[in-house]
């Protein structure tokens, strides 16, 4: 319907979609991780010039193309990955039946405060449960890699930074931290003051008492670059 | 918390449990029933070890105590949570459970707080929060539920390997330079760590084994055959002698042990065979040899 | 052409066989090894009875489904497995940025507990490292064949058996296992570095230890489920 002119043309561009297409396909299931939309490109170099439309035009197809199959194109913090479908998941684990152990309280609680209040420091973290945190939960967050240390907090004894990491936010499926479930208000004491028979001024944020009561969320992970310690330059030396 | 009582009298007049007559739980500290139990804190005494390790500190045994009743935290009574907190620590005090430092420190500071209460108030201080001796504990209990719940949300977020899966495929038939091997020392190290860790964990033990029935374990458990019985004797090799013959013997051991394979003998005194526990491998005719 | 009669039944078994096919490509990809056909009917026992027909003829389905992509569905002795087809070589090497000089940790923990613990499968590795190990790591431990499968535990789900292979010593310059260090010297090592924060020395791996001076890790993997570290947090001073 249109003139030949632009057929070859369309069909030169068609050619290098579907080969970016397949060279994304190779890499995603070859990598174990997801993969940063830099990195494919730099995996389809050899196919000509390769700009974000064009990627994301790859992409697109081949979400397109997995529709209806037990897999699915999705993205995160770190990039793009395939996963099986969660409607599949039943059947993934009937195959594979040992669970990974369940995570105890004790850790979700560190991990939670962690995730909310970054960058925090172990006795921040036991401010807020009561309680010690034990070395094996901040080793075991680290170990599996949800948990880092960002920086020191320039205090006597220097304490570690706790953060989370892009790999926490990519084991949970979400692009950025502000992609957790909001944390719930802290109710205002005004709200019941009449009930209790008092009269007490509204609360504010206290400055010095550390943590406050507001949620923080102020971190783009899937900005953040490979470098560790990127956003603690302040809190360094 | 019985100001008369410290360890040493624990120690001394060991506190006991008694099923009174009607089947209900008496707890006697220092002889004396008691008194201040609520009628409510009736726990089987078998499931109150259980019952502490459930909770994660003094601030989540607070927060149960007020959210039983149904309580509004910014108007906790003190008095009455006080007095039902102070039953609980006695009570596993009596049992002897081991109790972290922390669950006293809130005890007093749940005396502290009721004591102040007590005290008038200034004047020209009742419009400060400071006025109201319960706000710090109250922002500290706030606080804690906050996160508290926000633990229980991330936990039922969709994780990977637990309730999603990655796809990935082999790429055993890709080229490329050949991957670094592993050094003896990094390998080392990261043993070293784990078992750092593990040691940070209850139930792990390390006790002490040969090596070489590990691998020995590996490699018979991959020369036998699941439909076919091996001779034992044909697993040992002459040249390994007398310490070879016990190292298989041994890893043969292990491997029954396991559960990962079964023995054999067609009649007494016939050669003891064995064979790979379960069926093949493969559907349709099994695994090239 | 047919009567209208087959015409439903048809239609049936079409949904059966293309839900056969949806399973079975869900648990490939997930898989960290090939699966056996026993291991694939079991995870499509829910879609009703699968005979080694109606598997087959799903396989062929998937192999047809994959045969201008990027992977392609093979057969070895284990089973089946996705596999990245070999002329994408170039393109999943360019797509990573460095390749990495060393060996991840989780990678080397898990090798390291395979080689002291063998035969072990994967639950078990988790519930030693406390962490869960990724279908990825063993993919990859696989792949470079320092590990292998050696079997399957008779349990539901039959979980595979790891051990080290011949390659593994070769690569580091072992006759046999038990010229590993032995345990205890491994634990000292364990306990001066996180005391004085320092990397650990290199043991003396040429030396020869002798045999008898080993140790295994025996953790009572049966007793550590399912949380790790479940009394850890309140039990901590």
């Amino acid at each position: 319907m249109d003139s030949t002119i632009h057929a070859p043309v369309a069909a030169a561009d068609d050619d290098q979609l579907r080969a970016v297409e397949l060279a994304v396909e190779a890499v995603l299931f070859a990598a174990a991780e997801p993969v940063a939309p830099r990195d494919l490109k730099a995996a389809c170099e050899d196919l000509g010039e390769i700009d974000q439309a064009l990627l994301e035009q790859a992409l697109g197809r081949l979400e397109e193309r997995y529709r209806d199959r037990a897999i699915e194109l999705v993205r995160s913090a770190g990039g793009y990955r395939f996963r099986v479908r969660s409607r599949f998941s039943a059947t993934v684990q009937a195959a594979q039946p040992e669970r990974p152990a369940r995570l105890s309280r004790a850790l979700l609680e560190t991990l939670a405060i962690i995730a909310y209040r970054q960058p925090v420091t172990r006795a921040e973290i036991e401010a807020v449960r009561g309680v010690a945190v034990s070395s094996g939960i901040m080793r075991t967050l680290q170990e599996r890699e949800w948990v880092r240390v960002v920086g020191h907090k320039e205090v006597p004894g220097r304490p570690a930074l706790y953060a989370t990491t892009r790999g926490f936010l990519d084991d949970l499926g979400l692009k950025r931290l502000e992609e957790l479930p909001p944390l719930d208000q802290i109710r205002d004491l005004a709200d019941v003051a009449s009930d209790a028979g008092l009269s007490l001024a509204p609360p504010e944020a206290e400055e010095d008492t550390g943590p406050g009561t507001n949620q923080r969320l102020d971190f783009d992970v899937a900005d953040a670059e490979p470098e560790p310690d990127s956003r603690s330059g302040s809190a360094h030396s | 918390m019985d100001p008369h009582a410290d360890a040493n009298d624990d120690l001394e007049r060991p506190a006991t449990v008694e099923t009174g007559a009607d089947g209900e739980v008496l707890y006697r500290v220092h002889g004396e029933p008691v008194a201040e139990l609520p009628a409510d804190l009736y726990i089987p005494p078998d499931a109150l070890e259980v019952f502490l390790d459930s909770f994660e500190g003094p601030l989540d045994l607070l927060l149960y105590l007020i959210r039983r009743q149904n309580l509004d935290i910014l108007a906790i009574p003190i008095a009455e949570i006080t007095r039902q907190y102070m039953a609980y620590i006695e009570v596993m005090r009596a049992l002897r459970l081991e109790l972290a430092g922390e669950y006293l420190v809130m005890a007093a500071l749940l005396a502290e707080i009721k004591s102040r209460m007590l005290l008038p108030r200034p004047k020209e201080a009742e419009a400060d929060e400071d006025a109201d001796p319960r706000m710090a504990l109250i922002r500290q209990l706030q606080e804690y539920e906050q996160f508290k719940t926000a633990a229980e949300r991330l936990d039922a977020l969709p994780r990977m390997d637990r309730d999603v899966f990655a796809a990935g495929a082999s790429v055993e038939a890709l080229e490329g330079p050949p991957p670094p091997a592993p050094s003896m020392d990094e390998l080392m190290e990261a043993l070293a760590a784990v078992m750092h860790r593990a040691s940070l964990m209850a139930h792990h033990h390390v006790s002490t084994e040969q090596l070489s029935v590990r691998e020995r374990m590996s490699s018979i458990l991959d020369s036998l055959h699941p439909e076919r019985f091996t001779d034992f004797v044909a697993l040992l090799l002459a040249a390994e002698g007398r310490q070879g013959v016990v190292v298989s013997f041994l890893a043969v051991l292990e491997l029954t042990k396991a559960g990962l394979v079964e023995w054999g003998q067609s009649e007494p005194y016939s050669p003891i065979r064995l064979r790979r526990r379960g069926a093949a491998v493969d559907d349709e005719g099994g695994v090239p040899a």
